[in-house]
């Protein structure tokens, strides 16, 4: 249980990272890891299944769909965009 | 067991699901075979459902899906209403899918007639079914061929617009999803009929959260008043087959789904003065809006707007008049919008413009389109002997008919909207008719462009002389859309 | 202020969501359909594994609605994309680490997959999760070859086939046990490579198409 | 402490859901509003499987003999949740798309110098 709760508190700051960080790739990693932790607390809520569809897809494509779409954009968050 | 196989209404979804999936290799043999698959598909649903709609007015079908006996799997509900907006959707998607041939030439073309015929089967799909979740992956399956399709001509607004309609419109489906969540939570079960067998023994602060999850997601989709800012961006930048397919059906559907949650799983009673309150909102919002434009199709798409809010105002009137009158105005307007957006559609396609000063005098370049588009504004208006006349005064009689204070008061405002939707409207119509025209030269309209346009216009015509040829099948689909216990009974047999 | 404004309102919904999730315990039996699917569920399917019975079965109309949810994704993002001219940056060659690597990681990761969607009736897994191992073996070959392409046309017919099938298969089951997608082959013994109808034959084309479609997302999104 | 112990899963699946809903209404960027919505997403799969659970029950399979049907979590949310899994890349696809050719037209991708978008 304290490990489950670990890992969630762990998960929610990894969303709050995501969302502060500027460097945008470095944002869609962290939300890709975000995406890893769900798909243990899928695992360990009784259902592989979803945690295999989740690990594969939601993190691993994911991720790398974003990584190509940055890519072809722009990597950094422009300065006044967050006042 | 096989000669009544081909009569199964599954098939309205599964045929031109499997054309859809079938089309890239019939592309890779001949690509011009392409564009005249939607219009395949288009016309057994239309046939089909013609088919069957004497059954469904006596009895509605229960199709149950794979095998086992609701709610252990999926079933249809193939009622008098689904039929109806089967026919609805057939219809102008065959009539489109005809003006689509010529139309659209840019861009990939394969791809847009599959969309387009993927876009008609979600809506379809829809209407029919009889399982939450299964509503939410049909309302998908429309969404996100829509997002696609907007971005057709891409160019900047067609993007912009798409983009913008994407974010909104999949934050609708995630509120969706969450209702779909609390209401398995509460119940254990996604079928219809079960959960409104149901709902009465679980207390209301959770369910209250699920409707309003519901009504906020599916009310992206139908351009409910605060939830509109896509609507007009959408419906103007995209091609004008698919604004024609946007505003006659996909918003229709939004407000399909949201009333059939409301009859059928909550039947609550305060909810629908909440609702029809909002509606008159948008409708007057929409109006005045469309008002101060001066790009012809934005001035569709917002009064596209008003037209919604007054279905919502009809349907929430909660009297199976009110129903029936609102049910009647959906017709009334997906005649009307297909039709005006084809014939914009056309203009446009031979000025190379949107804006109103640029129709000047195209009454007498291109008679007959401007004609027809007269018919569709005069319909939309409410003016007699088009459809839009007996299916307004269907919808203020219901109003008047409740005798309630608040139903009065609203059904002043709406006449005040109709008198500024009558305004703009005529002053697109002095534009066409009594302004000089630049060029003296008329323009050729080919026959595939003229035919689906015409034809709209004669239903416009027929129906509104002869409107009781449909008030009786609407009375009874109001009859059968607004009874939920006879849905319950239905579904479990017996 | 936007922030705040945007952060109190949030807050709000979200206590009214919390009133409703009260009323939702955690960890306790609420079911009532799944009674019946966890019960009879091997019996009237003859998949050891439920979710599977659930997804190709039971709810299998669902699983063709998503299967057509990924064909739209992956031509509206050929209609959103058409015509648009390559302006990401120039890749660097890759290493001969990652160049070697791929080479011979690549029949694994597709043998990988393949195991998942056979075994989905049986095991954890199935199309979805195999298909998208499947892609992801085709991202591997990609960034040990970037000039290297599987061709668009290929990826069609593979992705058209399997959705036709899949829908033949429904129909099949309309035309010969009454309802669109019942389960007509015979089921086989529980726990073994060929039982559970046509569940295994259908979670194979669900691979196929799937693994076919994501691998053109990418592909897409790379170009 | 205790409301933390018997809730901790919820609040895992609001407060991915709650920070994904911030991050599309305040943040300009628009592959943050994307990931946001991808959050969104994350969150209501958790949630939906969060309901299916039940205290130490078991994966719904029969991998081996003497497994109790009673005590195995309720399939049907999990089969909603792979669906929802394969729905989401979908949009998030498509939606990285129109970033693409949004950034083509405008070279940025910060909705406020975006000409016609009002969020």
């Amino acid at each position: 249980m304290i490990f489950i709760t670990l890992l969630i508190i762990i998960m929610l700051i990894g969303a709050i990272v995501s969302c502060i960080l500027k460097d945008l790739l470095s944002a869609v990693i962290v939300g890709g890891a975000v995406s890893l932790i769900a798909a243990i607390l899928f695992y360990y809520l009784q259902a592989p299944d979803v945690a295999m569809a989740e690990a594969s897809i939601g993190a691993a494509l994911t991720t790398a769909i974003f990584v190509f779409a940055i890519n072809k954009t722009k990597r950094l968050e422009e300065n006044e965009e967050n006042n | 067991m096989v000669s009544t196989v081909w009569q199964n209404p599954v098939l309205l979804i599964v045929v031109p699901l499997g054309l859809a999936f079938f089309t890239p290799i019939i592309g890779l043999i001949r690509k011009e075979l392409v564009k005249y698959i939607p219009i395949l598909g288009m016309l057994f649903n239309l046939t089909l459902s013609l088919f069957l709609l004497p059954k469904v007015l006596d009895n509605p079908i229960i199709v149950s899906l794979s095998g086992w006996k609701p709610p252990f799997a999926i079933n249809l509900f193939v009622g008098p209403v689904g039929i109806l907006f089967s026919i609805l959707i057939s219809l102008v998607g065959l009539l489109t899918a005809i003006y689509g041939i010529n139309y659209i030439k840019k861009g990939a073309v394969e791809k847009y007639h599959m969309l387009f015929l993927l876009l008609l089967t979600g809506a379809t799909g829809i209407v029919l079914t009889g399982d939450i979740f299964n509503l939410f992956v049909f309302f998908e399956i429309l969404c996100i061929s829509s997002y696609a399709l907007v971005a057709y001509n891409q160019d900047k607004n067609g993007i912009e617009a798409a983009t913008k309609y994407l974010i909104q419109g999949s934050l609708g489906s995630a509120f969706i999803l969450l209702g779909i969540g609390f209401l398995y939570g509460l119940f254990g079960t996604l079928n219809m009929a079960d959960i409104a067998r149901n709902i009465t023994t679980v207390d209301s602060p959770a369910l209250f959260i699920a409707m309003a999850l519901f009504i906020t997601g599916f009310g992206v989709e139908a351009a409910i008043f605060p939830l509109n800012a896509w609507l007009p961006d959408a419906h103007s930048s995209a091609p004008s087959t698919i604004s024609a397919i946007l505003s006659g059906i996909a918003i229709h559907i939004g407000i399909y789904a949201i009333f059939r949650v409301l009859y059928t799983l909550f039947g609550f009673n305060s909810i629908f003065t909440v609702l029809a309150v909002i509606g008159i909102v948008t409708l007057l919002i929409g109006e005045m809006s469309a008002f101060r434009q001066e790009n012809i199709k934005r001035v569709l798409a917002y009064s596209s707007m008003g037209q919604m809010g007054l279905i919502i105002f009809a349907l929430s009137i909660g009297t199976v008049d009110g129903i029936s009158g609102g049910l009647f105005q959906i017709i009334t307007h997906t005649l009307s919008k297909s039709l005006l957006f084809l014939c914009v559609g056309y203009m446009v396609y031979s000025t190379n413009s949107m804006e109103l000063s640029s129709l000047n005098g195209l009454g007498k370049r291109m008679p007959l389109i401007s004609l027809l588009f007269t018919i569709g504004v005069f319909s939309l208006i409410g003016l007699p002997p088009f459809i839009g006349f007996p299916s307004k005064l269907s919808i203020i009689l219901a109003g008047l008919k409740t005798g309630e204070t608040l139903f009065l008061i609203l059904i002043v405002l709406m006449l005040l909207a109709t008198v500024i939707e009558g305004v703009y409207f005529f002053r697109i119509i002095q534009i066409l008719y009594f302004k000089e025209p630049d060029k003296e030269e008329r323009f050729k309209t080919p026959f595939t462009l003229l035919f689906p346009v015409i034809i709209l216009g004669l239903l416009i015509v027929a129906i509104g002389i002869y409107p009781g040829l449909l008030q009786e099948i609407l009375d009874r689909s109001a009859e059968i859309f607004w009874d939920k216990l006879s849905y319950i009974k239905i579904v479990f047999g017996g | 202020m936007k922030k705040i404004i945007s952060f109190v309102l949030l807050v709000i919904i979200f206590i009214g969501i919390y009133f409703a999730v009260s009323q939702i315990p955690y960890g306790k039996d609420k079911m009532s359909v799944s009674k019946h699917y966890l019960n009879n569920g091997v019996k009237e399917n003859g998949a050891s594994n439920i979710v599977t019975s659930v997804v190709l079965n039971y709810r299998g109309f669902d699983t063709l609605g998503e299967l057509t949810i990924l064909f739209i994704g992956a031509i509206g993002l050929g209609v959103v994309l058409f015509g648009f001219e390559t302006k990401g940056k120039d890749i660097k060659s890759p290493s001969l680490i990652l160049n070697a690597g791929s080479t011979f990681l690549f029949p694994f990761i597709l043998l990988f997959g393949i195991y998942i969607f056979i075994h989905g009736h049986l095991s954890p897994g199935g199309g979805f999760q195999g298909g998208a191992v499947i892609a992801s073996g085709f991202l591997i070959s990609y960034l040990g070859y970037p000039k290297k392409r599987i061709s668009e046309k290929g990826i069609h017919i593979v992705e058209s086939l399997g959705g036709t099938l899949f829908i033949l298969i429904g129909l099949l089951g309309l035309l010969l046990g009454g309802y669109f997608l019942s389960n007509i082959l015979p089921k086989g013994t529980v726990n073994t490579l060929v039982s559970g109808g046509i569940i295994p034959l259908l979670y194979v084309l669900i691979g196929i198409k799937v693994g076919a479609e994501l691998a053109g997302i990418i592909y897409k999104l790379m170009e | 402490m205790d409301f933390l112990y018997h809730n901790i899963h919820f609040i895992g699946a609001f407060g991915l859901m709650f920070i994904g809903l911030y991050m599309i209404a305040v943040k300009k960027n628009l592959i943050k509003k994307i990931i946001g919505l991808g959050f969104v997403e994350t969150g209501i799969n958790l949630f939906l499987i969060i309901i299916g659970y039940i205290k130490n029950g078991t994966a719904p399979i029969f991998s081996k003999a003497g497994l109790d049907p009673a005590r195995m979590v309720d399939p049907v949310p999990q089969a909603l949740v792979l669906t929802a899994i394969v729905i989401n890349v979908a949009i998030l696809a498509l939606a990285l798309g129109l970033a693409i050719r949004l950034y083509g037209h405008y070279k940025t991708l910060n909705v406020e110098k975006i000409r016609g978008l009002k969020w």
